[in-house]
């Protein structure tokens, strides 16, 4: 599975773009952020506080609970600040 | 129509555009978005975005704002890179045959652009840089249409 | 800034104008308005205006809108004489730090102006000649900002 | 008293401006318009709804209960559509 990170989220986690595998027992956004905080320092600095890093998967904004299942690419950024 | 692009943009080419030829608008409404210094707290701003996500996310806002009102013709222009105070960020412009369409549909489509078109800034000024944090009247402004959308459903 | 003018003008001049060596502007909002032809009824527009008037009604409607919103600039241009489907006819622009207040100011200003200055629209086609009647929605789109102050006060 | 007529109110008197000394019982527009239906057949058309014809007195709007006195230019003309 592709992972992108964003703005503050790529700054503090220090990597772009990652290819990983994850264990079975990820399923959900919300999962995946929990697993991703126990990689070391800086991914749980990015991830201390989930309820203001947004996701998308395959390009679609989702909320936290939304399923892995058959995703390609799941990108993590703060809310947006276009316009 | 929708473009990201890197490069400025010309307002009054882009407007030309939409409207040539055609003689069944009576009524464009152009928002023009761009960098503020803020008193000189920002000497540059980045924008950084997330490329494929963003042209289709602002293909469904644009598609969603062309169903919502009759609209002759509507265009997005968002740039992305390194830009200084003055500079465009953002052009949106809507053509329709009555004002009233036009700046609803404008309106819509900068609020829903500024929650959820995948942009993110970064002012650089004397006292370092800083990713700009969300605005809670942007959640507010689109909030709005999302309420109109549900009462007409 | 307002100006009553024949010539046609230029939007993108009008817009950089406004903007121009300035950094405090966030959005700029401009209304443009044309000449439609009506699935062919409309080959030539006229529009006759009050001259000693028109420019006092402007300068206090423009007025009014500095008073009530907080704009980095404004611009009004009326053109008069005789049009063609997709001519220019008005130009309403407004610029301030926040896109509320400049989509605010900008609807404000078209509205005012279509029920209170000096112009009137002749419209000539195959058909011959008929004077525009007042749009009852103007009146109603006009009646919104009343309340909107009445409420205020 | 100088007065003023534009667009439809213009082309049924056939007059765009003219110079009148009114009589001392018109002291108000609607006053103005009644004693204007008088002077013949254009006028009776061009003012025969007064209620669509709209005022300015020196270069303001007035309503038709707006009294004379003092003004140097009465304009009469229809609803503006200008924009």
């Amino acid at each position: 599975m592709r992972l992108l990170y964003f703005a503050w989220v790529k700054e503090k986690t220090g990597v772009a773009a990652e290819e990983v595998e994850l264990p079975p027992s990820v399923t959900t956004v919300g999962e995946l952020m929990d697993w991703l905080k126990t990689r070391g320092p800086e991914f749980a600095d990015a991830f201390a506080r989930t309820d203001v890093v947004r996701a998308a998967i395959d390009q679609t904004h989702v909320r936290h609970d939304a399923r892995l299942a058959g995703a390609y690419e799941i990108a993590f950024f703060p809310p947006v600040t276009g316009g | 129509m929708i473009r990201v692009q890197e490069e400025d943009f010309d307002l009054g080419a882009e407007v030309a555009l939409l409207k040539e030829g055609r003689t069944d608008i009576g009524a464009i409404v152009a928002f023009l978005g761009t960098v503020r210094d803020r008193g000189g707290a920002v000497e540059e701003m980045t924008l950084e975005h997330y490329p494929a996500m963003t042209e289709a996310e602002l293909a469904r806002i644009e598609a969603e704002a062309n169903a919502r009102w009759p609209l002759q013709a509507s265009l997005i222009i968002h740039r992305y890179g390194t830009l200084k105070p003055g500079d465009n960020i953002v052009l949106v412009a809507t053509a329709s045959e009555h004002r009233d369409a036009a700046f609803a549909a404008a309106e819509f489509l900068i609020d829903y652009l500024k929650t959820g078109a995948p942009f993110w800034k970064r002012e650089s000024g004397p006292e370092g840089h800083r990713w700009v944090e969300a605005d809670a009247r942007d959640e507010g402004a689109y909030a709005r249409w999302k309420t109109t959308k549900d009462a007409a459903e």
